[in-house]
C-alpha cells in the first residue's frame, strides 16, 4: 500500500503483466514442440490484450483478442499439417552469426529509447501534434463518442480502403493458390517438394476418413498415389486384417 | 446409438448464434465503444469456424457456400468503393461522406456505417475462405514427426 | 484485519445502511471466489497426474469465476455493467465444464492412463481377474 | 469507503495474476498435451476475470466487452487443439469416432 503512493498502481499492474509476456516469448522460442507453441501464442495475445487494456488501447485489444485467441489459432494449427512436429537443434557455430546481428539491433533499439518520450507526456507527439486535433474535431463534426472509428472511417479513410483491399487480395491469393477443396483427392505436395500428381475425379467422403492409415501406407513410398485411392484401399486392408484376426 | 460427442454438439449449437450476434453488436455499436468492421467481420468468421469444427466442413460449406466467398469478398470492396464513388457523384470529394445527407454530420453517420458494412462483409469472407482452403487440407506428414 | 478496516471506515462516515451490506457481500464473494481460484491454481500445479489436475481445475474454477462476477455484479449494482457481466458468467457457466469435459473425454479416448498409487493398482487387478 | 473499494479490487487483481502465474508454470512444464491444453484454458478464465475486475479498477467498462469476446473464444481455441489433436486434419465432422468405432 505504501508504495502505491510511489508509483501509480496500475502501473505495477502493467509491469506484471508484461513479465509474463517476456516468460511467454521466451518459452515460445526455446520451445520444440509445435503443439505447446501455437498454445503458447494464444496465451501471448491474451495477456497482451489484458495490457493493451490497461494502456487505455481498447481497439487494438479488440482486435488483438478477436483475431488471436479464436481465428489465429485455428489457423496456425491448419498451416501445421505442412510443417514437421518437431525441429532439430541448430548447432551453435551456425548460431553466431545470427546472435550477432540480433545484439546488434537490440543494443540500436536500446539506444533509440533515449528519445522516447516519457509514458504519459504532455508535450510528446502523439499528444500535441495531429493527434489532438481529430480528437477536437470529432466532436464537431462527426458527433461520434469513439474517435477511433471516426479517424478510420472517416479521416483516414483511404488507409483504411487501402487495408480492405489488401484484405481482398489475401482472399483472392488463397482463392487462386490453394482454392476451397484443398488437396481432397486432386494431388498432394509434399514440405520438400517436387511432387505432384496428375488429377483425379475428387471423391466425397475422402475427406471423412481417418488419414491415420494413409500416412502409414504413403511413408515408403517415393511416388504416392491420390490419397482418395489410398484411403480406400488403407479401409480394405484394415478390415481385411480384422477378418483375419 | 451412442453419441460421444452430444453435449459438445448441443452446447455449440446454442453457442454460435450468441457469437454471431456479439459480431453485429460490435459491429453497430463501434460508434459508441470498442470495435468496428474488422472485429465483427473476425468473430463472425469464428462463429462458422466453430460451426465447422464440430460439424464438419461439408456441414458449414452447406450453411456458408463457397460460392459466397467469392460474391462476398468483392462486394465488400466495391461497397467501400462505391459510397466513395457515390460522393463524387453527389458533388464532394472522394470519401467525403459529408454530402451523403442534409445535414453533414448525418452523411458522415450514414458514410461511416456504408464503409464498416463493406468491411465486415470483406473480412468476413476472406477469413472463412482461408478456414476452408486450410481446413480441407489433408496432412501429408510422416507419423514420426507427430 | 479487513473486518477491523471496514468497521473503522463505516463508523465515521454516514453512508445508508444498504449500500455497507452491499459492498460486504461483494468483498466476501470476491474473498471466496479468489480462494477458489488460488485452490485450483494450486491443485493444477501441485496434483501428480492429470485426472487429478483436471479436477482441481475444472471445478474450482468455474465456481472461483462465478463468485467473482457475483461479486463485480454486488459492486455495480443494476446497469449496464452488470448486465454485461452477467453474459459472461453464463457463458462462462457453459463454456469451462464443457471444455472441461471435452479435453477429458479427449484424453481418455487417447488411452491416458491415470497414475494408480500401489495399493489402488493392486485392487484394480483383483477387480479384474 | 470508495477508496476501500479500489484497494480491494487492486488486491484481487494482483491474487488473479498470481495465479496465472501458477498456470503458466504447469502450462510451460506440463507433461502432456493436455496438461498444458488444460493450464491454457483455465489459464483464459482467469484472464477473463482479470479483466473484469480491471474494468472496475479503471472504471472503464469497455473493457468487459473484451472479456464477454474471451468468454466465447477460448473454446473454439481449446476445440480446435484438441480436435486437431485427435483427428490430424480441422475439416471432419465429429461423429467420426463413432463410425471407426464400429468398424
Amino acid at each position: 500500500m505504501l508504495l502505491s503512493y510511489v508509483v501509480s498502481p496500475t502501473i505495477i499492474l502493467d509491469v506484471a503483466l508484461m513479465a509474463i509476456l517476456i516468460i511467454v516469448a521466451f518459452s515460445i522460442v526455446r520451445m520444440r514442440s509445435l503443439f505447446a507453441i501455437v498454445m503458447l501464442q494464444g496465451v501471448y495475445s491474451l495477456v497482451s490484450a489484458a495490457w493493451f487494456v490497461s494502456l487505455d488501447a481498447v481497439d487494438v485489444a479488440f482486435t488483438e483478442a478477436a483475431v488471436g485467441a479464436g481465428v489465429s489459432t485455428v489457423l496456425m494449427l491448419a498451416a501445421m499439417l505442412l510443417a514437421n512436429r518437431k525441429s532439430d537443434p541448430v548447432p551453435i557455430s551456425k548460431q553466431i552469426a545470427p546472435l550477432l546481428v540480433v545484439l546488434i539491433a537490440g543494443l540500436a533499439m536500446f539506444y533509440a529509447i533515449g528519445d522516447m518520450p516519457a509514458y504519459g507526456d504532455v508535450n510528446s507527439p502523439a499528444n500535441t501534434g495531429v493527434g489532438m486535433d481529430y480528437i477536437e474535431r470529432t466532436t464537431k463534426e462527426i458527433h461520434i463518442p469513439n474517435v477511433v472509428t471516426a479517424v478510420l472511417a472517416s479521416y483516414r479513410g483511404y488507409d483504411t480502403f487501402g487495408e480492405a483491399v489488401v484484405i481482398f487480395s489475401a482472399g483472392l491469393g488463397v482463392l487462386l493458390l490453394l482454392g476451397l477443396n484443398g488437396n481432397a483427392g486432386r494431388w498432394t505436395a509434399r514440405p520438400t517438394g517436387r511432387q505432384i500428381y496428375p488429377p483425379i475425379a475428387p471423391s466425397a467422403n475422402s475427406r471423412l476418413i481417418a488419414s491415420r492409415d494413409n500416412i502409414k501406407l504413403s511413408k515408403g513410398s517415393i511416388i504416392e498415389k491420390p490419397s482418395s485411392v489410398n484411403l480406400r484401399k488403407s479401409k480394405n486392408n484394415r478390415l481385411k486384417d480384422k477378418g483375419n484376426n | 446409438m451412442h453419441d460421444p460427442h452430444v453435449i459438445l454438439k448441443v452446447i455449440s449449437k446454442f453457442l454460435v448464434p450468441f457469437i454471431a450476434l456479439f459480431a453485429f453488436y460490435v459491429q453497430f455499436h463501434g460508434d459508441f465503444g470498442p470495435g468496428g468492421g474488422f472485429q465483427a467481420g473476425v468473430i463472425l468468421a469464428a462463429a462458422v469456424i466453430l460451426y465447422a469444427l464440430i460439424f464438419g466442413l461439408d456441414a458449414a460449406k452447406k450453411a456458408f457456400p463457397p460460392s459466397w466467398i467469392r460474391i462476398g469478398m468483392s462486394l465488400g470492396v466495391l461497397l467501400y468503393g462505391g459510397t466513395g464513388v457515390l460522393t463524387w457523384i453527389l458533388g464532394g470529394d472522394f470519401l467525403s461522406y459529408g454530402v451523403l445527407a442534409h445535414d453533414p454530420t448525418h452523411g458522415q453517420h450514414y458514410g461511416i456505417i456504408a464503409v464498416e458494412l463493406g468491411v465486415l462483409c470483406s473480412v468476413t469472407t476472406v477469413m472463412i475462405a482461408i478456414f476452408y482452403a486450410f481446413g480441407s487440407r489433408q496432412p501429408e506428414v510422416n507419423e514420426d514427426n507427430w | 484485519m479487513i473486518i477491523a478496516f471496514l468497521s473503522a471506515v463505516v463508523l465515521d462516515s454516514n453512508l445508508v445502511w444498504t449500500e455497507i451490506l452491499q459492498i460486504c457481500l461483494s468483498c466476501l464473494a470476491i474473498a471466496s471466489g479468489l480462494f477458489f481460484v488460488l485452490a485450483g491454481s494450486i491443485g493444477v500445479l501441485r496434483f501428480p497426474d492429470f485426472y487429478t489436475r483436471l479436477h482441481a481445475a475444472g471445478m474450482t474454477d468455474t465456481l472461483g469465476a462465478e463468485l467473482i462476477l457475483i461479486g463485480l455484479i454486488l459492486q455495480s449494482g443494476f446497469t449496464q455493467t452488470s448486465l454485461k457481466l452477467l453474459m459472461i458468467g453464463f457463458f462462462l457457466l457453459l463454456t469451462s465444464p464443457t471444455a472441461t469435459h471435452a479435453i477429458a473425454h479427449s484424453a481418455h479416448t487417447a488411452n491416458l492412463k491415470p497414475k494408480l498409487g500401489k495399493h489402488s493398482f493392486s485392487k484394480v487387478q483383483r477387480d479384474r481377474s | 469507503m470508495v477508496t476501500f473499494l479500489e484497494y480491494f479490487n487492486l488486491g484481487a487483481a494482483f491474487f488473479i495474476i498470481i495465479c496465472m502465474v501458477l498456470m503458466l508454470g504447469r502450462l510451460l512444464g506440463g507433461p502432456t498435451l493436455y496438461d498444458r491444453l488444460l493450464a491454457v484454458n483455465s489459464f483464459g478464465t482467469k484472464t477473463i476475470i482479470f479483466l473484469c475486475i480491471f474494468c472496475f479498477i479503471i472504471n472503464r467498462p469497455d473493457g468487459l466487452d473484451i472479456a464477454l469476446l474471451y468468454a466465447l473464444m477460448n473454446f473454439i481455441a481449446t476445440i480446435a487443439v484438441l480436435k486437431f489433436f485427435n483427428y490430424r486434419c480441422l475439416g471432419v465432422p465429429l461423429i467420426k469416432e463413432q463410425i471407426e468405432a464400429e468398424e
